[in-house]
Parts: structure tokens; sequence; C-alpha cells
């Protein structure tokens, strides 16, 4: 439902929010209360999605660094999120894995679930913040190189669940990353993970090369 | 709209314009009268559209400067600069080579017009920009590649 | 046991680090290229064409009430135009609450000529076939502030609580990628693909939140103000959408704008 | 009706350096809109008069872009002289505006 902001209602809306103020005055409450009236559902994109979970409402509230203590609760309740595939395979196709790092879309308005608009499956998006393979030189600069992955750590099975439970749940490791938590969502499937791992894990990917 | 009016009126423009261009002697006769050249616009090669507008002969020249980016930020929009040097410039003509249709068109410059023209292109991938100018009833090129990126970050 | 092995394992790889991120120049020679041809480019800026389009419908009684906006007040007094953008977001006391430039003249839209919010939010944002007419207005109203220094007031309690409800709203990490507005734009010197990404939090680069828009986008050949890349940031977010001219928006860039207080206001960009 | 050009003419010495901006769509025929081709639509000859004489002319494609934005300069201008520039596209339609060359700064 789209709530209409007519002029009459804004006005509503201000006198209300100057009661609200009154009685919880931080701007974070503040922030709340408005974002709370102001956004509305769109697609798939629903207003649970302003609420925060447990670790966005830690990183909020100490600003990404939280307290050793709280920090290793936090990864610890995100670790036991993790799934691995049932049948012990974590390594899919490196090609596939490059096309899923290359693609962005999925997961707002007009997307569908594990598709995007276009139809495509979500891509993972991972060039707008790593470098990865050789011949992408329009990678961002946000994550880590990841270019030598497999390389540099060695190819053994350790690591591939290192990278795989990354992928799925960076917040296992690090609980205010700025990584999206890419298989605890539900916006990559377990065979577009096992793809990206390919990609940084294959030797032959041309991640290793 | 006066569908008659605006028709009769758009004529005599088309013919105004052609008969004071050639009066002047600026175009050649056949160039003013060929109007829009169908078989160059529609050639799916540079070299196809350069023989439709009989320049498939231009000598190579460093005497015409192609200011173009190296790495457009977008394909849909790159800026180009094109001046020549050479005496008696009469026309510019810009192929982007690995367009669909490579003829992107042609200026003509008459009555005091320098030979210059700043212009914006689509390019659907990294092609090189070519240019022939027209100077002293002979035909000169040179051509520039213009690298085109991938999208943004394409949420 | 395994998961513990795992994780301590995770942690060994991240101390011994053997990568270092690649990390984006501020002399970066893609981006110094990009900045070259933007600029030639803006020497003449389809914007303009968006420009001469809205000063026609600012003069023109136009709406149910057959009315001009030439009496809006755009906080400068009914019908100064010229430097009012610079000075916005501010209080305006008619309505009790902080207006960004288009969210004031959407309101005189409504107040003055009668039409509709319902409409006007319906499909506020340029199309390869439509440009809405408040994008043309604001597009005229912002290139009236061309050259000068941005100066959001930010004396009224209003306006202070604006940017520190902005500030918050900056800050709020939630939505399906765990992303806030800092995750792109609170550190220095990074870049999402090839784009630079300011950081706004710096009043050095806060400019960059602002400069350029309202600005005519390459990708579609269309007319976009700052309502519109709001809007699109909280889409890649991954938030629900924001309303059309809401005090959300208003109050984020109360807190954008006077964060760039004082540094120049170039008008109409050209935008990738 | 098409929309006005934008057109500045400003002049350096006796160089004129005239910019003109054309509010078209330069459709390609390629891009879909609602799983629907958008037809051709580009302008394709475009003429510009320095005081009645026709100084720069061109026939284009649609790879030009979408509201395209041409530069030229003509030698033995002055201020107040009038350009005159016409476009007109494969549908037929068209369009001319004028401005005053100004001097330059």
């Amino acid at each position: 439902m789209r709530k209409i902001a007519t002029a009459a209602t804004l006005a509503a809306g201000v006198a209300a929010l100057a009661a609200c103020a009154a009685m919880q005055s931080t701007p974070r409450d503040r922030a709340l209360a408005l974002m709370q009236r102001d956004f509305h559902a769109e697609g798939i994109a629903g207003m649970d999605r302003l609420k925060e979970d447990a670790v966005q409402a830690a990183c909020n509230k100490y600003d990404d660094k939280p307290p050793a203590d709280v920090a290793a609760r936090l990864q610890k309740e995100q670790a036991a999120t993790l799934k691995f595939p049932t049948d012990g395979k974590l390594l899919g196709n490196w090609k596939s894995g490059e096309k899923i790092a290359q693609r962005g879309r999925g997961m707002t308005w007009r997307d569908k679930p594990h598709k995007t608009s276009r139809g495509e499956p979500n891509g993972g998006g991972c060039y707008n913040c790593h470098q990865i393979g050789p011949d992408t030189t329009s990678f961002g600069t946000i994550g880590p190189s990841l270019y030598n992955f497999g390389k540099l750590r060695g190819y053994g099975r350790d690591i591939q669940r290192y990278a795989y439970a990354k992928i799925y749940n960076a917040k296992a490791y690090s609980a205010c990353s700025q990584m999206p938590r890419f298989g605890h969502i539900d916006a990559l499937t377990e065979d577009q993970i096992k793809d990206l791992v390919a990609l940084l894990m294959d030797p032959k990917s041309p991640v290793n090369r | 709209m006066h569908y008659t009016r605006r028709s009769v009126l758009k004529g005599v423009w088309a013919v105004g314009a052609l008969a004071s261009a050639v009066t002047a002697g600026l175009l050649s006769p056949a160039r003013a009268l060929a109007a829009w050249n169908k078989d160059a616009f529609g050639a799916k090669s540079a070299i196809d559209a350069m023989r439709a507008l009989g320049v498939a002969n231009a000598e190579d020249t460093k005497a015409i400067e192609i200011r173009a980016p190296e790495i457009a930020e977008n394909g849909a929009v790159v800026p180009i600069d094109i001046t020549s040097n050479i005496p008696s410039t009469t026309a510019i003509s810009v192929f982007i080579e690995k367009n669909p249709f490579p003829y992107v068109g042609t200026f003509d410059f008459s009555q005091g017009a320098m030979p210059y023209v700043h212009l914006r292109v689509k390019i659907g991938e990294s092609s090189p920009v070519r240019v022939v100018v027209a100077a002293g009833g002979k035909h000169y090129t040179t051509a520039k590649e213009v690298k085109v990126t991938i999208g943004g970050c394409g949420g | 046991m395994r998961r513990a092995l795992m994780l301590s394992l995770a942690a060994a790889i991240a101390a011994a680090a053997p990568w270092s991120p690649a990390k984006a120049q501020t002399e970066d020679p893609v981006a110094a290229d990009f900045d070259k041809f933007r600029a030639i480019m803006e020497q003449a800026n389809p914007a303009e064409l968006f420009e001469v389009k809205g000063e026609q419908l600012w003069k023109t009684p136009r709406g149910p009430k057959k009315t001009s906006l030439e009496k809006c007040d755009l906080g400068l007094g009914p019908g100064v135009v010229k430097g009012a953008y610079a000075q916005m977001p501010r209080y305006f006391a008619d309505v009790d609450r902080v207006m960004d430039a288009e969210a004031r003249i959407v309101h005189c839209m409504i107040t003055l000529q009668g039409f509709k919010y319902e409409d006007l939010a319906k499909r506020p944002f340029s199309s390869a076939t439509k440009t809405p007419d408040p994008v043309s207005i604001t597009t005229y109203v912002a290139a009236q502030s061309a050259g000068m220094k941005l100066a959001p007031s930010q004396s009224h309690p209003k306006e202070k609580e604006a940017y520190e409800t902005g500030k918050a709203i900056f800050f709020y990490r939630a939505g399906a990628y765990d992303f806030s507005c800092a995750s792109c734009h609170g550190v220095d010197n990074q870049r999402i693909r090839t784009q630079p990404l300011p950081n706004f939090t710096k009043p050095e680069q806060a400019i960059r939140a602002v400069q350029g828009w309202p600005g005519y986008r390459m990708t579609g050949g269309v007319m976009h103000t700052l309502q519109w890349r709001l809007n699109d940031c909280f889409r890649q977010q991954r938030f629900p959408e924001p309303d059309y001219a809401s005090e959300t928006l208003s109050a984020l860039l109360t807190y954008l704008t006077a964060n760039a207080q004082g540094q120049e206001y170039k008008g109409l960009g050209i935008k990738r | 009706m098409p929309d006005p050009m934008k057109i500045r003419a400003t002049v350096q010495g006796d160089v004129a350096d005239v910019r003109v901006l054309m509010a078209h769509p330069m459709e390609t025929g390629q891009r879909k809109q609602g799983g629907k081709v958008v037809p051709l639509h580009f302008i394709q000859s475009i003429t510009a008069q320095l005081n009645g004489k026709t100084v720069f002319r061109a026939d284009i494609s649609q790879a030009i872009s979408r509201n395209p934005v041409f530069a030229f300069k003509v030698k033995g201008a002055k201020a107040g002289d009038k350009i005159t520039v016409t476009w007109k596209d494969n549908k037929g339609e068209s369009r001319t505006d004028e401005t005053t060359v100004r001097g330059g700064s």
C-alpha cells in the first residue's frame, strides 16, 4: 500500500511527528519514525526490510565497531546459519561463476525471487567491490582484491569451505562486514555460490592463472 | 496542424537551401542533389559506406586532429572534436567502424565556416573512429580508437 | 569443532592477507579522463533544453487553478528564483517543515496551481518518452543558482533537527544487503566498478552529492534531479521505496547539502 | 510540434563559436519499450545559416546521440549577426530556431 502524503496528510504527519518527537527525541528515533512513514513496499522489497535484524541492530548501535564480546556472539550466531551443499561438492563451474560475478542485478523493486526483472538469475555484483579476474579492469575497490585467490592460499578443501561460507554469510567472520549475506538472504542459490567458489578456487580459472 | 501548408513550407525550405548552396558554388551539384545518401548510411561496413560516398580512395594523413576519449565513460554519448588542418577542406565525414551502420554523417563547410565540428555519437563497442576529409577535390583519412567500458554497478 | 577450525583458519587468512586492496587513486587516469570529457560536454549540456522548458512551465498559468508559479516562495520571497536553489533545503513556516527544492516546487504546484500530489507522485521520474514537469521546473530553478555558494540555512531549530535526522538516515544499515548510504559514501577513495564514490561525511567531498544535479544522464538520455538520485540509491540499497518529495528525503538532502556548506554550486551537470 | 533548440553563438575576434542543442529522441530502431521495438526516428539533415548564407550543412544517421549537440565555427562573424539553424528528421518533421551572435568575454 502506497502511503500518499498530500499537503493535508503531510501537515497531519508533521503534527504527529512533533508529538512523537516530544516523546522520542533522539535523531535515530526521528529517522526511524520518518522512514516508517515515508517509505512504501515496492515489489519484493517489503517494509520489513527497514527493520534491523540482530546484526544490523548491533552494527547500527556500535557504529560498525561492536565490542569484542558482542562481535564474537554475533559471528557465532551467523556461523550457525551456514548451510553447506548436501552433496558435499563445493566447486561448480568457474565460467558460470564469472558471469554471476559480473552481473549485479537482483533483490530490488522490479526483480522476482531468485530472478531479475529481465528473467536472468540474480547476480552477485562481485566486481562492483572486488578485483577478481585479470581481464576486467572496471572493478570496484570496496572489498579486497581476490585476484589469485586460490594460487595464494592453496586449493585445499578447507579454503574452498572458507570461500563458500564467506559468500554465504560474510557476517560469520566479521559481524559488521560491508559484504551482503548472499546465501543467508537467499539472493544466490547453492549452485551459484559453488560457481563463484570455482571462479576463485579452480586452478583453471583465470583468477589463478 | 495544417498539413498541406506545412509541407509546402518544408518544400520551400528544402529547395531554397539547396539552391542557395549550389549557386554559391560551395557544394558540388552532385553532392547537393544526392541529398541523404541512403546507400552510404545503409552500408554495414565502413569501406562499403566510403565506396557509396566515392571516398574509398582516401589517402592517410596526419593533418586531421580527432579529439575523443581513449575510454568512453558511456557509449551512448561519446564526444568527438574534429579539426582538419588540410587547406581548402570542404567536408568532414565520420565512421564508427564497429557500429552496425558505421557511417555517422558528413559535415559541409562553406562561406567562412572553419573545418571543425564537435559531435556526440553512440558507440556500441570499442571501435576505431574514422574520419575522411574532402579538400581540393581529394580525400584524406585518419582514425582513432575509442574504447567503450562495461556499465556501472548494474543494481 | 570443524566450524571452530574453519573460523580460526579464516582469521589466519585474514591476518596474513597476502593481497593488498587495490585502492582507487585520486589521480586515477581513467577517472581523470572521464572528468575532462564531461567538462567538455557540460559546455553544451542537453540539460539546458529542460531548463528552457522549465522556465516556460514556471511562467505559464497552468493546472486546475490556471495560475503560474511566479508567486511560489522558494525561501527568498514569492517569485524569487535566483539563488533560491543554493539555499535549500530550508525551513518553511507555512508547512512547518524543512523542504528541498523539488519538494517545495511540488508544494507550490499543489497549493498554487491545484495539482494533486497523487498525480505528481505517480510517475515522478523521467523516461525515454516523458520528462515530468517538476523535473523541468527544478532544472530551471537550479540553473538560476549556478556559480553560487551553497548556503542551506541551519539557523532554525527544525533545520538543525532535519540535519541530525538526515545524518541518522544516512548511517542506518538495513535491507536485504545490510547497506546504509555510508556503505558506499562513508569512506575515502573507494570506487564501485570504475565510478569513484565520494565520502559525503567530509565537507570537501560532500559537494559531490549535490554537484551536477539536476543532471542530464547519458544512459537513456534523460533529465534527473536529486529526488531521482536518492530514490535510485535506496533502490540499489535494496530498501523499500521512499515516497516522492517526502520529508525523509528532505532530511537526507539537508544533511548532504549542509555538509557541503560554502562550496560553489556549478549548475546543471552531465552524469554517466 | 518539436521542442525548441537552444543555440549559443559567441564571437571571439572574428570567429563565431556556435553551439546547438536539439531536443530529439534519435531512436535507432533497436530499442525496445514494453516489448515493442521503437521505430527508427532521427534527424537526417541540418542546415545552419549566418545572415541567410548557408555556412554549415550536415547529413547524419541515427548514431548521433539522443538530444544532439553540435558545435562549429564561422570566420567573419560579428556580434549582432543572425544564426539560423534548421533540422529535418526521417518522419518529415522539422524545426527552425534563430539566435543573435553575442560578443565574447
